[in-house]
């Protein structure tokens, strides 16, 4: 093998600590080299034709790029070698940058280490063999995990797309958090306005399945064709039935139940239908409270339901779904901030939630719109906001800014001084983050036109003072402490991943941070997938985001799932496991440690076999590594791949 | 290729490219400085990680060997590091019996996110590695061995 | 052996049904036993059981595949058969399997160490638990359990686990302390001693592969790791570090696999103590997931399984 | 005339160090429980009453022995021209085994008619061989497994062996057998001992009483031919064999090797180590193809070359001294005396009436 | 079953003096309820004020001696009644997890600093090793209609990692065995606040207005009576009762329990063994009004 090694200044960012002119002169003294050099940017466009020409010019039929991680750029360098006519298998990485030049400062050392990477990179690289991937068929349709704003986004994207979408949604409506949210920031537009007739797109498109209050049981599959086992669960109403009048819920008896739609600011019916728009606009019994479900008496609403729908024995009930790409948009939960103790850890009736606030806010919420104390129904005097509870918060272990909550904040106060003129809003607030087109005039309008006292500091203790409440915190502008009488607090909750976060990702084997939500394939240049192929991300189920950023994501994810079934075929990655027919005892133990069921067994010639189905392989090797006569290998990264780098390391 | 004389002692990592190699590189972009001993060997998935790798780099001569993975049921293929969690904790348990003392190889997790804890676990690693030193070495070919020392003698 | 006889008339039996019963007869000298196949009605005569039968039978066994093949084994040879049925690598219904209650075999190594060298063994009497051996015209008497072999202390399985002919009465695991836990011993020894030590014994390792060949659990025979250049593990130099890598790979090959039946150790010609790391891998096996190679058919080896909890590997503090 | 030396059993270690400082010198230790031929040491106790777990064998032959040192080298301007400078790596020094027996010394006589033959000489054997120098004891202890009187040798068989001592109850007579033999006896430490000579032959004589019986082997060439594709006769025999290595490698007459490159970075050697006919992989063909598939196959080459072909080829010399470490470290116990035998002894069934 | 729990009992200095009468209790109750403690022998200074502002490694090296002399004693766990005691020895044994602070240690102690002593509060072992439930079943006269407030102070709870005891805002353990006694608790916002300590002394101005602020709050609550766990809290809260009325221009009279005089009275011990009569704030009312006389010697007084 002829082998050319292009040594990456990156400007300075590796020649700063590393010689690389030295690296190269090293690599021509190593086995297969036949062209050393070093360059000031590989992967710029003269740096990509200076491997192009090289491998022309030399008859090279192997390179090692030694520069950033590979995780960063060996695609970019694949398809160079590929233009200049060399399998892009022939490419190995040396990555000098992130784990030599920028984590160490001596420079002889840094030099030694590359020198050395690229060693183990030529080693490797004699090894290497050309690999071809496969075409396969693709399934072009998608699942949409999660109904709110960024689901709804990316289902609609999708389907006007030409693409049958399956959306899948917890809860009995689509719509989210956002269907939640009486009017959105900066615009005080009413958000069950905007978002309502796209919930009605959603329900009328052709294209689209919704499963709602159904939740993902099982993934299978591998990009271009999963199957999903979807869990239907039992609502105790036959959905297709259902016509969604609402007789059932005037007439239930059982009125105690958890309103979660309205997150439990008041209480709701045991059937119930969570609020007017809700999409698909069905009942559901909630068998917790239905006192037919739990004492078996009752039935009224069987009774009185003019379509018959009722149903109690109905059981959960599963579906398959067989597609192509799935798009996440989980969203968020809130922060349980009862945490704080100081602030009453829920002991106060009148501390509550940001979402309750706007339940309350709402007309069509449980007090119709009017701010009452949840203590006593009272209008409220002062109205105190506190925000970053359960964000920049490394004491409740959630330090990162959840990031919307200023500007929910500022429009909050802003309706409160309009629903109540006389009233006096409060915000005690750590630093005012609003970056968003016309945002940071939004807060200005919140101090100067309503009059919302914002005190920079930290409350550190609520606590009852006769009939109100007793805020102290910090004024860590003027420098002293400051107590203000409360007759509401509205805590500015911080979001936290979704409930289930993690359980679903282990599903759909992609990684999460250590917060529980989704990580992206990359913080900058792939912000929507993931690193398996074919999972997208949209919405806060990557992290915290407002309701442009998630419906702009939904839209992303979207433009990707189109993009990849803009083609009839996909390639199979071929990094892929293969058995040695003549070294395989046809032992099966490659495929019972399989994870994904890409092993099956076969008959040769009378003998017991394995054999990798290429387009089921994810290429991780556990196959490779349980092997015990080194029949299968995964290509490249077989034993003798592995073995050259050991032995470039180590043979004293 | 000899290691730099004095300054560094052999260290070997295997990583998962998933988590653990993009924890480092993650260390990297954040500039957490570490020591310039470990060489890193990328595999796709720890559960690539077949221990004999390990043995084969100790007998070799390496002072000391990382192994990292993605955290426990964050595996990218779902399954890989649970195996692999198995696998090496028999090996380092194992690894007395040789005479290799086990704090010569260690195995962790280390996700994409976690660069200070990357530079946490080089650093400590290598520490631990100097702290025992240089590694004892396996004679040369047997017989050959003796006949050359015969020689000499002679 | 008491039940030789029965075992003789049990297969009679059977053998009309069988291509081969795989068994033992007496060896070159008094002191040997050797496997013995019966295909033939008057091979039968020639079996014979006792403490000689120290060869590990079930061996043989994947290599007859689709053949009818009886095996006479002892408690723990039985394990072998357990431990390959579990793994595919025999079918149960090919297999007859004879059991006798074995009461011990004894070590070569032992007899030899004490009698200095067992080249001209005239004759060999086992009494009770008295062993006369006549060598070069003299006799010398050794106290059998002085000779038994160290698995044979310890067993806890001294009827076949699994057998379709049982002969004889089923007899107790025997709770005899005496054999020396040599495992116990070298754990005491500082490292760096360990690590002469090995080396040392590697150094007269002449790469036979009679430990892997005569190991029942080493399926890959003709494709095992050792002199494969594809993967590439191991040169064929006479470095220790090579013959010490291939000892590694058997005995992590063998990670909740092993049945500690001793072959590996009995087999090499250069008495180089092999089961030591089998034992330790097992100990630790054991410990961390309290399993024990060759008794249950149905269950997974631990290294081709995992729980999500683990409960005996703390997460590393690492 | 030889030359006739007695030594005292309390000077044979001594004598060995005088021996030590011109030469390597081996004699039979221990090493853990295995006797081997090692390094002469002072420390050490010699053992001398009863055969050696191992021949001297590697002493001329290695185990893995390096031919060739190889060196790739870069032309500056030209990197894709590699020039590779590879060296002989012949060895040096003379050697003296202490201790052999006369089979192991005949075992090389074996080895001699290959590779140095009239055609054919092995550099490296040769370089070996002819420095090397055997102090061969006779067996005042016939085992179980010996059988050198089967194949025209006997328990004082002076052959290949270059100083022949016989054991008697207060020391050893020492007898040259080669000029080279002749130049070791030259030691303050030896007394002439052609007054002892009488005594010796008769030690020898009562040596040669006490053998086993002897048997015929001059029909088995023909004998094991006719079995040759008797694949029957061949499975019964090899059925207990675990095609390892142990009495190939075991065997002072077995020279087969194999050769393998290894290469690390820019520099790399050429190895050559023993090989042996039992492992499947000895007669595996690059296509994959195996003329010897299986152990049946493999266990009548080593008999049949042993007692017949090599016989055939090398004027009826059979290529077995009659050691019987085959049989002793047999893992399952295969007798090559009963193969061979029953090979003889073997009637075709009858195919007319 | 019933374990019986022994633990190494450490006093503290000031239950020598001011909070006699909360190691009187202390004690009272543990015998009461089966629980032995048995004197660490040879005592000293936890470390608290004086050392440990000055110097950390003396501070946990008086700690860390205590801890020695309980291993000593074969004892593996350490009480005492004395929240700042106790704050003192974690301290120490947090800070001693680091190597070479624990070498310094051992050298100001001539012999290796002890790691594996548990400690623990008395009200802790109560809640968590007895149980309330075992505690109320040991109740002879319930404290019903007394209506309290529990007052835990600052550093019962906190720093949470060291302490690691309830809930460092809010801490329910004393409430729930007033409640378990029969006694009524009021909501108290304040039961973590800080009384003042040893402000007392140099600057008894910020004393009164922090305790007067607890005062306060508990009479707005409604409580009768404030119950404490620390006997700096009680200190300032009772001793310097009078001081904090005259200062800010209250009339509060409100006796200051510790929560072990409390538990005493309900399992019908002595008032005289729990050292009632050591308070300052005569407590008479609130306890004849729970139909309790006291002793007949005490009211021959």
């Amino acid at each position: 093998m002829k082998i050319g090694v292009f040594v990456c200044h990156c400007g300075s960012n590796i020649e700063g600590t590393v010689d690389t002119a030295a690296v190269a002169a090293a690599a021509r003294e190593f086995p297969g080299v036949a062209f050393a050099t070093d360059t000031m940017y590989t992967c710029s466009e003269p740096g990509q034709e200076e491997i192009v020409n090289a491998i022309k010019e030399h008859q090279l039929d192997g390179v090692v790029v030694a520069s950033c991680t590979p995780r960063m750029h060996e695609q970019t360098f694949r398809r160079t070698v590929e233009r200049a006519g060399l399998n892009r298998y022939l490419f190995e990485m040396a990555n000098i940058r992130e784990h030599v030049s920028w984590i160490g400062k001596d420079r002889e050392a840094n030099t030694n280490k590359a020198t050395e990477l690229v060693r183990m990179a030529a080693s490797k690289l004699l090894h290497n063999r050309p690999l071809l991937s496969k075409q396969f068929d693709i399934n072009k349709r998608v699942l949409i995990i999660g109904g709110g704003v960024a689901g709804i986004q990316a289902a609609l994207d999708c389907a006007e797309g030409g693409l049958e979408v399956i959306l899948v949604e917890k809860t009995t409506t689509i719509g989210g958090k956002m269907a939640k949210l009486d009017k959105t920031f900066p615009t005080v537009d009413c958000s069950c306005c905007i978002l309502g007739p796209r919930m009605v797109d959603v329900a009328q498109h052709p294209n689209i399945t919704l499963y709602a209050y159904s939740e993902i049981e099982e993934v299978s599959g591998y990009v271009g064709n999963f199957e999903v086992k979807v869990k239907k669960k039992a609502t105790y109403v036959d959905w297709d039935k259902c016509t969604g009048c609402g007789i059932c819920m005037t007439k239930c008896p059982s009125k105690k139940a958890t309103d979660f739609f309205n997150e439990g600011i008041g209480k709701t019916t045991a059937i119930n239908i969570p609020f007017p728009q809700a999409i698909p606009k069905k009942a559901k019994i909630d068998a917790n409270f239905c006192m037919k479900l739990q004492k078996g008496k009752c039935g009224i609403c069987a009774k009185v339901c003019p379509s018959g729908c009722i149903d109690f024995t109905q059981q959960d009930e599963f579906v398959t779904e067989k597609v192509g790409a799935i798009v996440a948009a989980t969203g968020f939960d809130l922060f349980d901030w009862t945490v704080y103790g100081e602030y009453g850890g829920g002991r106060y009736p009148d501390v509550i939630t940001s979402l309750q606030y706007e339940r309350m806010l709402s007309a069509s919420g449980p007090t119709g719109g009017h701010i009452k104390r949840p203590s006593d129904g009272k209008e409220p005097k002062n109205v105190v906001f506190i925000q970053c509870v359960g964000s920049r918060d490394k004491s409740v272990g959630r330090p990162y800014c959840t990031g919307f909550c200023c500007m929910y904040t500022a429009k909050q106060a802003i309706l409160t001084k309009d629903h109540l003129p006389e009233a006096q809003t409060y915000v005690f607030y750590m630093d005012i983050r609003a970056t968003g087109k016309n945002y940071d005039e939004f807060t200005r309008r919140a101090m100067e036109e309503y009059n919302a006292k914002y005190i920079r500091g930290r409350v550190s203790m609520i606590y009852p003072k006769g009939d109100s409440l007793l805020v102290r915190g910090a004024d860590t502008l003027m420098g002293t402490q400051v107590e203000v009488d409360a007759d509401l607090v509205v805590l500015a909750v911080g979001a936290d991943s979704s409930a289930g976060a993690a359980g679903l990702a282990e599903k759909l084997r992609i990684s999460y941070d250590s917060y529980g939500f989704y990580m992206e394939g990359h913080p900058k240049l792939k912000p929507v997938e993931t690193n398996t192929a074919g999972v997208y991300l949209a919405g806060c189920c990557q992290g915290p985001k407002d309701i442009p950023s998630s419906v702009a994501q939904g839209s992303a994810a979207a433009s990707k799932v189109l993009g990849l079934f803009s083609k009839d075929k996909l390639a199979s990655d071929p990094q892929v496991s293969v058995v040695d027919i003549k070294r395989c005892i046809g032992c099966g133990k490659c495929i019972k440690t399989c994870p994904f069921g890409a092993i099956k067994e076969i008959d040769f010639r009378g003998m017991k076999k394995a054999e990798v189905i290429e387009t089921v392989c994810q290429g991780c090797g556990i196959c490779t590594s349980t092997c015990p006569q080194g029949a299968a290998q995964l290509q490249h990264f077989t034993d003798n791949q592995i073995l050259s780098e050991v032995n470039a390391l180590c043979q004293f | 290729m000899p290691v730099l004389k004095g300054k560094e002692l052999r260290i070997v990592g295997f990583l998962c490219n998933w988590c653990s190699y993009g924890g480092a590189d993650t260390a990297g972009v954040g500039r957490f400085n570490q020591p310039t001993d470990l060489r890193i060997i990328r595999v796709p998935c720890s559960g690539r990680i077949d221990p004999l790798f390990i043995m084969k780099t100790l007998l070799n001569g390496a002072d000391g060997v990382l192994v990292s993975g993605c955290h426990p049921r964050d595996c990218h293929y779902a399954e890989g590091n649970f195996y692999a969690r198995r696998r090496l904790e028999v090996l380092h348990r194992f690894l007395p019996i040789l005479g290799i003392e086990p704090g010569r190889f260690e195995y962790t997790w280390v996700s994409a996110s976690e660069g200070q804890r990357w530079q946490q676990v080089v650093t400590r690693f290598t520490e631990q590695i100097h702290k025992l030193g240089p590694a004892p070495k396996i004679a040369g070919p047997a017989a050959s061995e003796t006949l050359r020392q015969m020689e000499a003698a002679l | 052996m008491k039940y030789q006889q029965e075992l003789k008339d049990s297969i009679r039996k059977a053998l009309p049904g069988l291509d081969v019963v795989i068994a033992w007869s007496a060896g070159y000298d008094p002191l040997h036993a050797t496997p013995h196949f019966i295909r033939r009605e008057e091979d039968i005569d020639r079996l014979e059981i006792g403490p000689f039968s120290v060869h590990n039978l079930a061996t043989y066994l994947p290599g007859l595949r689709g053949k009818k093949v009886g095996i006479v084994v002892k408690g723990c040879d039985s394990r072998s058969v357990i431990e390959l049925l579990q793994e595919n690598l025999i079918n149960r219904e090919e297999v007859t399997i004879f059991g006798f209650p074995c009461t011990g075999v004894v070590d070569q190594t032992k007899i030899r160490k004490a009698l200095g060298h067992t080249g001209k063994v005239d004759f060999c009497q086992i009494a009770s638990q008295t062993v006369v051996i006549g060598l070069g015209g003299e006799e010398h008497k050794l106290r059998l359990s002085k000779v038994l072999a160290d698995k044979c202390f310890s067993c806890q399985y001294p009827n076949a686990l699994i057998s379709d002919h049982f002969v004889g009465e089923k007899i107790s695991p025997s709770v005899q302390t005496e054999g020396d836990d040599d495992l116990e011993a070298f754990e005491k020894m500082p490292m760096d001693e360990r690590f002469a030590f090995w080396q040392k014994e590697m150094d007269r390792c002449i790469r036979c592969y009679a430990c892997r060949n005569a190991c029942p659990m080493c399926v890959c025979r003709d494709h095992c790791l050792a002199e494969s250049r594809d993967p590439h593990w191991l040169s064929q130099e006479d470095s220790v570090r090579d013959k010490w890598m291939f000892q590694l790979i058997h005995a992590y090959h063998l990670a909740g696999r092993c049945t500690e039946c001793g072959e590996c150790q009995r087999a090499c010609p250069m008495d180089i103590p092999l089961l030591l790391l089998k034992k330790k891998m097992n100990k630790e096996i054991k410990e961390l997931f309290q399993y024990e190679a060759g008794v249950d058919p149905e269950a997974t080896p631990p290294l081709l399984s995992f729980k999500m909890e683990e409960e005996n590997i703390n997460e590393r503090e690492w | 005339m030889a030359k006739v030396q007695f030594i005292k059993s309390a000077d044979v270690k001594p004598w060995l160090a005088e021996l030590a400082k011109e030469h390597r010198v081996f004699a039979p230790s221990y090493d853990g429980e295995a006797l081997l031929f090692r390094p002469f040491d002072l420390e050490q106790e010699i053992i001398l009453d009863r055969a050696a777990t191992m021949p001297p064998k590697k002493t001329v032959f290695p185990q893995s022995e390096k031919l060739v040192d190889f060196t790739y080298s870069k032309d500056p301007e030209n990197l894709s021209r590699v020039k590779i400078d590879a060296r002989e790596t012949l060895p040096e020094g003379s050697t003296v085994v202490f201790g052999s027996r006369p089979c192991d010394a005949r075992g090389f006589t074996m080895f001699d008619r290959v590779y140095l033959s009239d055609k054919n000489t092995d550099i490296y054997y040769q370089a070996r061989r002819k420095n090397t120098l055997f102090i061969t004891l006779a067996c005042r202890t016939i085992e179980n497994t010996c059988f050198c009187n089967w194949v025209d040798s006997d328990p004082c068989d002076p052959t290949g062996s270059d100083v022949l001592a016989i054991p008697m109850n207060d020391g050893y007579l020492l007898e040259s057998v080669s000029e080279q033999g002749e130049k070791l006896l030259n030691s303050k430490l030896l007394a002439d001992g052609s007054s002892r000579k009488v005594e010796a032959d008769k030690i020898c004589q009562e040596i040669a009483g006490s053998i086993n019986n002897t048997k015929d082997l001059s029909q088995a060439p023909a004998k094991l031919l006719a079995v040759f594709d008797n694949m029957q006769f061949w499975e019964e025999v090899s059925a207990k064999c675990l095609s390892c290595g142990a009495c190939t490698y075991l065997c002072p007459s077995c020279y087969c090797f194999n050769i393998t490159d290894e290469t690390n970075g820019m520099k790399g050697k050429r190895l050559r180590s023993w090989d042996n006919c039992m492992s499947a992989q000895f007669t595996m063909e690059a296509s994959g193809h195996n003329p010897r598939p299986t152990k049946a196959h493999r266990l009548k080459n080593r008999v049949g070359h042993k007692f017949s072909y090599y016989p055939t080829i090398h004027g009826g010399v059979i290529s077995c001294c009659g050691c019987g470490r085959c049989i002793k470290s047999c893992p399952a116990g295969i007798d090559i005396r009963e193969i061979v035998l029953k090979a003889i002894d073997f009637e075709p069934a009858a195919v007319e009436e | 079953m019933s374990v019986s729990l022994t633990y190494a009992y450490y006093p503290g200095c000031s239950s020598t003096g001011t909070s006699i009468e909360y190691d009187m209790s202390s004690r009272a109750i543990c015998a009461a309820l089966d629980i032995t403690l048995t004197d660490v022998p040879n005592w000293s200074c936890c470390g608290s004020t004086p050392a440990h502002t000055v110097d950390h490694t003396l501070s946990s090296a008086l700690s860390a001696r205590n801890l020695c002399q309980v291993a000593s004693m074969g004892l593996t766990a350490a009480v005492t009644p004395c929240p700042s005691c106790l704050s003192n020895l974690k301290t120490a044994q947090h800070r001693m997890k680091n190597d070479s602070f624990r070498e310094k240690v051992s050298k100001l102690l001539d012999k290796p600093a002890d790691i594996t002593v548990e400690t623990k509060s008395v009200l802790q072992i109560l809640v968590e090793d007895y149980g309330i439930e075992k505690i109320k079943a040991k109740v002879t006269k319930p404290l019903t209609g007394l209506i309290v407030a529990a007052y835990y102070g600052c550093i019962m709870n906190r720093p949470a990692e060291i302490m690691n005891f309830d809930d460092r805002e809010h801490p329910m353990a004393m409430d729930n065995i007033m409640t378990a006694l029969g006694a009524t608790v009021v909501p108290f916002p304040l039961k973590v606040e800080c009384c003042g300590a040893s402000f007392g002394i140099p600057r008894k101005d910020v004393v009164m207005r922090l305790s007067g602020k607890l005062l306060d709050t508990a009479k707005e609550m409604g409580a009768m009576a404030l119950v404490t766990a620390c006997p700096l809290c009680q200190m300032n809260l009772d001793m310097r009762q009078e001081q904090i009325n005259s200062a800010n221009g209250s009339k509060h009279h409100m006796p200051i329990f510790y929560f072990t005089q409390l538990m005493g009275l309900a399992f019908g011990l002595s008032e005289k063994e729990l050292g009632i009569d050591k308070l300052c704030v005569n407590p008479r009312s609130v306890i004849n009004a729970l139909g309790m006389e006291g002793d007949s010697k005490e009211k021959s007084q």
